[in-house]
């Protein structure tokens, strides 16, 4: 019983997750392709949680839906969300290609999965409770993976950086700006 | 000693670039230094044992895990290649200073840099400080051509750069592998190789570089495009240092592929030498007719060389040496009949003997040699090789002489051209014939030559020091 | 309680050493006065660099084996400590080269990024499992990205930031999709646990390998991977081109060799063909589109993806000869590209536009230095001597030739000598005599006085030139190094 | 309490992977296209936490939670950089972006 | 008797080199003054040599003597040796003798022409070269000196260089002496490998064990040298031109020396020949064609240095027949004899022309008799020893000469048949270019210079003619059938004759010679000196024929010039052009369209980018799978 509720949460999750995605990709605005990954995010933390992995799933649902889509939607809003055609321009053999590349990829990670499906993928580990817990999570950020967590940190903020040179105005685009409006 | 003759014009180059000297001064400078150089090299013959092999060692590692080692050392015959360069360069850079080219101190200090990596090559005892030398002597001509050459310079050096670097870079190709099989790069040390792919990269090299039927693309363009005292030093002095490559790694490294490569080598030789005296006799120009009669010539050498015996390598040797200073010597006349009447095309030249003595008299002596009159140093020359190869097959004895018939021709329609019949239309009434300084370079060369013609024996008894048949070190 | 676990702070000194650079620069550009940030900031880069370079050098000293530190979070060895040296080296040429750049604002932020992106580099070159390789890339990455797009006025700079950035970021998902495959196969994310696993004839290790193998090869710009390559060097501002040219590679070379031979010592008979093949095609496609290339920035861009491809010879010899080529290739390769985007640098900033064929004419004797120099540098390139890139040459077409694969050295060869065509059209240019009629005038009057790029031109003369003579003491250090690999 | 096995986490995964692929070339709205390029990092990051599972281990968990940050990061600087393109006035289409090709 | 050949030899070279050293600084008569003198000294060398050499046994008289090792290789070596033995000497006497009267006559006949040192120059070099062939102690020196008497032949025909035939003329001489060169070489080669040396006495030694192979191709290659150089069919044909150049240059080159080489060479390498059987036949017999051939050609011939360049042909095709039936002392004699004569008709015919200005055309001559009478008699005395009227010196060696071939069997008969024909032609032609020129009434031209000149030239151009004129009678007494043969006996060890006439022959052949001769005399007088002519027959074919020289010229033009000029043409124009020029302009054509299209693949669209590194990963992850 446990088991189908499982699989039931799964396949809804999946299922929304799947959908949301398509629509991120398919949305003409921007706008409305951000709202569906922020229901991709949501609905993949469900299968985080499925999976163990309660912190991340925490986690995702408040880094990644919450701060950092936030920003998205807060960026689409400034720039004033312009609908584009989906799947248009370029050359067409581009679009070809995508789904032919896309449709290999997806073909071949499916078949690689399905070589190995057999024995290994469903000899599961037996795990402990607290596995994916915060606690755990954090001990080994402090312990085994105390460089990536601190690079973690690096990478945020030369990000941050990056964000602030790169979104605020200099005098070279000023004058840009001046010999512009002059001309 | 043998690293000091390298080093010394490698030093002179830096000297003249590094020094803000005025452009004659540079180039007296630069004189000096290869008169030097010469001196150097006379001091090396007189300590010279010609009775041994392979002398004056110089030899340090360079880098030990692959066995590559700065190794140089003369033998009696690379010794007279050598002397060949320095002679040669030696009489171009005075020519050049005295027809003061532009931005004079990269210019000398260039002619400098390619004197020493042109003795470097005659010298090289290990493989890849022979490609080294081979190819930093390509570097100076790349410059030369490509900023002093004429019209159609950049053409000229491009063809000249992807031509001779094609090759070589088949012949680093051969010498990784070579060296690797080895488990050496020194040619003293390693053993010979049977292996037919490693044999033609080093052959692709050589073959472009001398240049052989069909690879001589780069040869019209260069040849013609170059400043003469380029031109002088590239057919008289460069296509050695194939003739070396050729005698020191293929033929002494690789017996068996020799062997069986011999006929189409030969054949090849043979088709250049005939092909190239035919485009000589109807080319349209002092310096193409030049350039193609270098190449003939560089055919005829490949014929003795792979003629395998004795006759035919000494034969080879001293025509090498002959026919470097008759090229050099007439590129440099083309020069001096360039800066006269601004164009070396037969259809505007003619007449120049007259009131020109001292001109018409040098051109001749140098042509006269140059097409083989017997008792000049080219034709001992020629008769050693084709006297050698004559052992592989009277046909190819007889096709050589036949050309040699050609050579006539062609250096008699040249001598003609120039300086005989109506005066052409490029040539000044008023007769300015060798000024005083040019003659200064010229017969020298021209003393050397007929010096060589009295006692060829001078070099051809002394490449090798003992008395077998069996060619090679 | 939690165990702290003890940090070999001098493996990480020269990381450390770059960001703390990177953060006394980055206050130094917010809170000093105008005048003193770009001075103070630069110099504090420069420091940082070398302080890197030094304390690498010492890491290398005292390394003789190789040390897995936290958990194969990273290692300590003297392949590593090489790469950082390298790196180091460039990067503080490039804040030479950087010095002159005209840029109002930003400035002092430009170094803190410089000294960051190295700092990640030098991380990167020692890390030692799937997560601190994606982190350590991302580190640097992102840190370039913003570098490529810092010229915010110029439409070009932004179109190389932005195309770096998503074909960057989809190259890294692409890798990080592979590490994720291959943690999946062998439950691991240390190489060498990895290899340990035994997950040898997993197709999903298999995957992610290849996976892998596209991530790197991106960060390579090999063939097909390179196409961003082109683009962002030419609208990147030129010293950070010069930064990405060298120290991009170095790190990313370094790092693909130390993955391929420590974690997948199984797969060997795959990858090695699959990097020669790599190889060749971009030894192909980057020598092959060089030859119509106008733009010089553009042209050593093709030209950098060509050597990508020479050093991937070395990488797909799979062999401690393999490992010094690439090593040694490295040192004179970095200086030569330094050095002549230091030159494209200062011909653009005497003309105030991009550098062409045609605007480079007769550069030899405007400025003899530089020209004589880039001279040097193309010839560099061509793999001709006195330069250390003939030895470099040599080494790879013999760990190649060794490993029994003659074809790779002829593709070699003939990529070389395709290559002299578009190197010699630079150089005929540069020869140019000087027209007074087709000359463009010089923004500003007169050639801009810049000591410190002609002293980074300088010393990348003296690396290229003394790395073709001291062959001996380099290959020595590159064979130390290289016996940290498992080959 | 079992749930599919981890094969059916990594074809969503795959798929979710596929999808932000072609999203990053179909696309040409650069806001689109990072996210897109999103998609494709929270794919390997559904592949992490479902082979952490596999294998009972905490790191594939501890990559993902780092891979997040990455994101993060990237999102930060491509925003910037839009909102930079934005200020110069160009087109937010990256098929504009093609000054620089040949 | 050493230092009397190096002497001889030398003397030469050290005045003409003198004379190009010193240039300007002398003046140009002391440039004259100086080659003679040098080519006195050289006659005064070989002269105590002769000497040197009578007062030796006949056993003893050939020393060699070499002065250093020319050229060597190993196990091969050439030293720079003269020979000296009687055979040399004989050549030396006559080159440094004739020559120094010619060059003499030279310093009369050119002076006043601007470049008078290069002349006198190249005159003592010809001298230097011609006696180093005949002194040569080895083959190959002896091509050396074959080899630059071929450039001083060439220098000295195109001495007025601004005349382009005569330009033209220079280079056929030197290449159809090229050729010649060229296959003696090749005979060398055959020596060199087979014998194993190039000295004359090894070498034939040597030989003796050859092959008969071997033994003709090396024959055939000297022959070829001989041919060659003595302008005997088929590489006759650029002795006529070589009358371009000036008159004494003729006289010397291409009559009283180089020419007869050929003679010489197959006397000094007769062993070979006589091993070569057929090819010294063969010899013989290209000299009788070539004395009918010659003889027929110099019938119609107008240029009056062109009719004596034919008889000279025609008289070495003699020399050929005797050397090649093996009478090498009367082929010699003919060559000495042949000297004085044939040098004294070159001269008296300079005067003529020097007199007239630098006319040749003997039909704006006649009457020249009257305003050159001296001339008139040496021209004579010339032409009756040429036809070989007794007592004359051309009587003894001819008639010794067709005796020899009277009695050399079968063949020597047929070519003794040749012999007398081309007498009664020589008496023919001789005498119609003696007609012609002197007698009758004077021509308008010779009119006009009948007064312009004191005398008939200056003394030192008449005493070197009248030196000649008496050796040309008094020259062949030293040898006379049936009562002396000093000449004989001279050579006889060096080179012992295959046939001896008995005296019978040789007054059998002497009755026939000179009838025939007279015959020809009496023809000419018929056409062209009766007081009443007979019209010259009309044989348009015939005429046609020899004025085309029997098309030699055309022939060679169409068969050897034109087809290397069409292969070098044609080899420009489909081969170095396009395939050698062209094909890296090809390929850095082809490889720059490729790079355009990669060009092209690098389209600016990111997304492109981003698909191409899709693909290829889904390219590399098949493989991956597929090859595990």
């Amino acid at each position: 019983m446990g088991d189908i509720l499982v699989w039931a949460i799964w396949i809804l999750a999946a299922g929304a997750c799947l959908g949301s995605g398509i629509a991120v990709v398919s949305f003409g605005n921007p706008f409305f392709s951000a709202l569906a990954l922020i229901g991709n995010l949501a609905s993949l933390a469900v299968l985080f949680l499925l999976a163990s992995a309660e912190f991340l799933a925490a986690a995702q649902v408040l880094v990644y839906a919450g701060a950092v889509m936030v920003m998205f939607l807060f960026v689409i809003a400034y720039l004033g969300g312009r609908a584009d055609t989906p799947f248009e321009g370029g050359p067409t053999w581009v679009s070809a290609g995508a789904v032919v590349a896309a449709t290999a990829l997806l073909v071949e990670i499916v078949v690689v999965i399905g070589l190995k499906a057999g024995d290994a993928l469903s000899q599961e580990a037996d795990i402990e409770r607290s596995f994916g817990s915060p606690a755990e999570i954090g001990r080994l950020f402090l312990t085994d993976h105390l460089l990536a967590f601190e690079i973690t940190s690096i990478v945020l903020l030369v990000a941050a950086i990056g964000g602030v040179i790169l979104g605020t105005k200099t005098r070279d685009e000023d004058e840009l700006d001046r010999l512009g409006e002059s001309a | 000693m043998t690293t000091a003759l390298i080093a010394l014009p490698l030093l002179g180059a830096l000297l003249v670039w590094v020094l803000p000297f005025s452009g004659r001064i540079s180039g007296i400078l630069a004189t000096f230094v290869a008169l030097a150089e010469v001196a150097l090299w006379a001091v090396i013959v007189a300590r010279f044992d010609f009775g041994q092999n392979l002398q004056l060692e110089d030899r340090q590692s360079w880098f030990a895990d692959l066995g590559v080692s700065y190794h140089v050392g003369f033998f009696g015959f690379s010794l007279w290649l050598a002397g060949l360069a320095v002679v040669v360069c030696a009489a171009t850079i005075a020519y050049a200073t005295w027809a003061d080219r532009e931005r004079a101190r990269a210019y000398h200090g260039l002619l400098l840099f390619l004197t020493g990596s042109i003795v470097g090559v005659f010298a090289a005892q290990d493989l890849l400080v022979f490609y080294v030398f081979f190819e930093a002597m390509l570097i100076p001509l790349y410059v030369l051509i490509g900023v002093w050459g004429g019209e159609r310079r950049a053409l000229a050096t491009l063809k000249f750069v992807i031509y001779t670097m094609a090759g070589s870079l088949l012949m680093l190709a051969s010498i990784v592998a070579f060296g690797l099989s080895q488990g050496s790069f020194d040619l003293v040390d390693s053993g010979f190789s049977d292996n037919n792919w490693i044999f033609l990269g080093f052959l692709a090299a050589f073959a472009v570089k001398a240049p052989l039927f069909p690879f001589h693309g780069w040869l019209i363009d260069a040849y013609r495009e170059a400043p003469s005292e380029v031109s002088a030093i590239l057919s008289g002095v460069v296509s050695k240092a194939a003739v070396y490559g050729l005698f020191r790694i293929t033929i002494a490294k690789f017996p068996e592929p020799v062997e069986d490569f011999q006929t189409p080598i030969l054949i090849l030789a043979t088709i250049g030498l005939v092909y190239a005296s035919l485009l000589a006799f109807r080319a349209r120009d002092l310096r193409s007719v030049t350039a193609y009669s270098s190449m003939a010539q560089m055919g005829l050498i490949v014929l003795g060389l792979f003629s395998l015996n004795e006759l035919g390598v000494n034969g080879a040797i001293l025509q090498s040496v002959a026919h470097g200073l008759v090229s050099a010597t007439l590129f440099l006349l083309a020069g001096m009949l360039e800066t006269r009447t601004g164009t070396s095309t037969f259809a505007r030249l003619g007449g120049m003997a007259r009131g020109r003595p001292a001109l018409a008299t040098v051109l001749l002596v140098v042509g006269v040699i140059a097409l083989a009159v017997p008792g000049s140093v080219a034709f001992a020359g020629e008769f050693l090789i084709l006297a050698g190869i004559y052992d592989e097959g009277w046909w190819w004895a007889a096709i050589g002489a036949g050309a040699i018939v050609l050579a006539a021709m062609y250096i008699l329609r040249l001598i003609s051209a120039v300086l005989h019949r109506a005066r052409g239309e490029s040539v000044r009434e008023e007769a300015h014939d060798l000024h005083w300084q040019e003659l200064a370079i010229v017969v020298p060369l021209v003393a050397g030559l007929l010096f060589l013609s009295a006692w060829p024996a001078s070099i051809s008894e002394r490449n090798f020091p003992t008395r077998n048949s069996e060619a090679g070190p | 309680m939690i165990d702290t676990p003890t940090v070999d702070w001098l493996a990480l000194s020269p990381t450390l050493a770059l960001l703390g650079a990177a953060g006394v620069a980055l206050l130094a550009a917010v809170i000093g006065p105008e005048w003193f940030r770009r001075a103070f900031a630069g110099f504090v880069a420069f420091a940082g660099f070398v302080t890197a370079g030094v304390l690498a050098g010492v890491l290398l000293e005292r390394s003789p084996g190789s040390e897995r530190l936290l958990n194969e979070s990273m290692t300590r060895d003297r392949w590593g400590a090489l790469a950082a040296i390298v790196i180091a080296g460039a990067g503080a040429l490039s804040v030479l080269v950087s010095w002159g750049e005209k840029r109002r604002d930003h400035s002092g932020e430009y170094y803190a990024l410089l000294a960051a992106a190295g700092g990640g580099m030098v991380f990167f070159v020692g890390a030692s499992n799937l997560m601190t390789l994606f982190l350590g890339l991302e580190w640097f990455s992102i840190a370039l990205y913003i570098m490529c797009a810092l010229d915010t006025h110029r439409a070009t700079s932004l179109e190389a930031g932005l195309k770096y950035l998503i074909v960057g970021s989809f190259g890294s998902g692409i890798l990080l999709f592979g590490s994720a495959l291959v943690y999946g196969a062998t439950g691991e994310l240390g190489f060498a646990s990895i290899a340990a696993a035994g997950a040898n004839e997993d197709y999903l290790l298999l995957a992610g390998l290849a996976m892998i193998i596209a991530g790197l090869g991106f960060k390579v710009s090999a063939a097909p991977f390179h196409m961003w390559t082109p683009d962002v060097y030419q609208g990147a501002p030129t010293s950070v081109t010069a930064f990405m040219s060298a120290a991009t590679k170095v790190a990313a070379l370094v790092l693909a060799m130390r993955i391929l031979t420590v974690a997948f010592p199984e797969q060997e008979h795959l990858w090695t063909v699959a990097i020669a093949v790599i190889a060749i095609v971009s030894l192909a496609v980057g020598n092959i589109a060089a030859l119509v290339q106008r733009d010089l920035k553009r042209l050593l861009a093709y030209s950098s993806v060509s050597h990508a491809g020479f050093m991937l010879i070395a990488v797909a010899a799979n062999s401690d000869l393999g490992g010094k080529a690439l090593l040694y290739y490295l040192i004179p390769y970095s200086a030569m590209s330094v050095g002549s985007f230091a030159v494209v640098a200062a011909r653009e900033r005497e003309l105030g536009v991009p550098v062409t064929l045609d605007n480079f004419g007769g550069f030899l004797w405007e400025r003899p230095f530089l020209g004589a120099s880039m001279w040097v540098f193309l010839l560099g390139f061509m793999g001709m001597p006195l330069t250390g890139g003939l030895i470099g040459k040599f080494y790879v077409f013999s760990a190649a030739y060794r490993a029994g694969w003659w074809w790779l050295v002829l593709a070699g060869v003939i990529a070389t000598a395709i290559s002299l065509y578009y190197y010699l059209r630079v150089a005929l240019a540069m020869w140019t005599r000087p027209e007074p009629r087709l000359q463009p005038a010089i923004a500003g009057g007169s050639p801009p006085r810049d000591p410190l790029l002609v002293s980074a031109v300088f010393l990348s003369l003296v690396v290229t030139v003394g790395s073709f003579f001291f062959v001996g003491p380099l290959i020595d250090l590159a064979e130390n190094a290289a016996a940290s690999l498992p080959f | 309490m079992r749930g599919p096995d981890v094969s059916w986490y990594l074809i969503v995964s795959a798929i979710l992977f596929s999808i932000g692929v072609l999203g990053v070339i179909l696309r040409r709205s650069p806001l689109i296209v990072l996210l897109s390029l999103e998609i494709m990092l929270n794919a390997a990051n559904l592949a992490l936490i479902s082979f952490a599972r596999l294998h009972g281990d905490h790191d594939g968990q501890i990559f993902a939670l780092a891979v997040m940050a990455v994101a993060a990061s990237e999102v930060v600087v491509g925003l910037g950089l839009i909102v930079a393109v934005a200020r110069r006035k160009l087109v937010l289409d990256v098929d504009r972006f093609r000054v620089l090709r040949g | 008797m050493t230092q009397g050949a190096w002497l001889c030899l030398l003397a030469p070279l050290g005045g003409a080199w003198a004379i190009t050293v010193m240039g300007d600084s002398i003046s140009r008569r002391t440039a004259a003054w100086i080659s003679t003198i040098s080519v006195f000294t050289a006659f005064a060398g070989a002269l105590v040599s002769f000497v040197a050499l009578l007062r030796k046994g006949a056993e003893e008289r050939e020393t060699m003597t070499t002065a250093w090792t020319w050229l060597s290789t190993g196990s091969f070596d050439v030293g720079l040796s003269l020979l000296i033995d009687p055979l040399s000497v004989t050549m030396m006497l006559i080159v440094s003798g004739v020559g120094g009267l010619i060059v003499l006559y030279s310093v009369g006949y050119m002076e006043g022409d601007p470049e008078e040192r290069r002349y006198f120059a190249y005159m003592s070099f010809f001298v230097f070269s011609m006696l180093l062939l005949v002194q040569a102690g080895n083959f190959l020196i002896l091509l050396v000196g074959w080899g630059l008497v071929g450039l001083a032949s060439y220098l000295l025909i195109g001495f007025w260089h601004n005349r382009p035939e005569a330009v033209a003329a220079a280079k056929k001489a030197f290449i159809m002496n090229a050729f010649g060169d060229a296959t003696m070489a090749l005979a060398f080669f055959v020596l060199i490998w087979q014998t194993g040396t190039l000295e004359f006495a090894p070498a034939f030694a040597g030989a003796a064990d050859l092959s008969s192979t071997a033994l003709n191709l090396v024959a055939l290659g000297l022959l070829g040298g001989a041919v060659a150089k003595s302008a005997q069919i088929p590489l006759h044909t650029w002795l006529p031109d070589a009358m371009e150049g000036p008159t004494p240059v003729s006289a010397l080159i291409h009559a009283a020396t180089m020419v007869t080489a050929g003679v010489y060479l197959i006397v000094r390498a007769h062993p070979i020949f006589e091993l070569a059987p057929s090819i010294q036949d063969l010899a013989a017999g290209l000299g009788a064609i070539t004395l009918l051939v010659a003889g027929f050609v110099a019938l119609v011939q107008t240029d009056i240095k062109r009719v004596i360049a034919y008889s000279t042909m025609s008289q070495i095709g003699y020399m050929f027949l005797a050397v090649g039936l093996g009478a090498y002392s009367n082929g010699m004699f003919h060559l000495m004899t042949h000297a004085f004569f044939k040098a004294l008709l070159f001269m008296a015919a300079g005067l003529v022309i020097h007199h007239l200005a630098g006319e040749q055309d003997i039909r704006k001559m006649g009457g020249v008799r009257r305003i050159m009478p001296r001339t008139y008699i040496a021209f004579l005395i010339g032409s009756l020893a040429l036809v070989g009227i007794p007592p004359l010196s051309g009587f003894f060696s001819k008639d010794s000469i067709l005796a020899a071939a009277l009695a050399s069997g079968g063949y020597g008969q047929v070519l003794f048949a040749f012999g007398l024909v081309g007498a009664l032609l020589t008496g023919l032609y001789t005498f119609r270019l003696f007609f012609i020129v002197f007698r009758g009434e004077p021509s308008p031209l010779v009119e006009e210079h009948a007064h312009g000149h004191h005398g008939e030239g200056p003394w030192t151009m008449t005493v070197p003619v009248a030196v000649l004129t008496l050796l040309a009678v008094i020259g062949g007494w030293i040898q006379i059938a049936g009562l002396w043969h000093y000449f004989g006996d001279w050579l006889h060890d060096v080179a012992e004759p295959l046939v001896e006439p008995t005296v019978t022959q040789d007054y059998i052949a002497s009755a026939l010679a000179v009838g025939l001769g007279l015959a020809g005399m009496a023809i000419a007088w018929i056409f062209y000196a009766a007081p009443r002519r007979r019209p010259l027959p009309r044989l348009a074919a015939a005429r046609d024929i020899l004025e085309h020289k029997f098309y030699f010229d055309e022939l060679y033009d169409a068969v050897f010039y034109k087809p290397a000029v069409w292969i070098s043409a044609q080899g420009k124009r489909f081969v170095e052009d396009p395939l050698i020029g062209g094909s890296i302009t090809g390929v850095t054509s082809g490889a720059r369209r490729a790079g355009g299209a990669l060009g092209e693949a690098q389209t600016g669209y990111l997304r492109t980018y981003a698909l191409a590194i899709a693909g290829a990963v889904a390219v590399l992850i098949v493989v991956f799978v597929a090859v595990q």
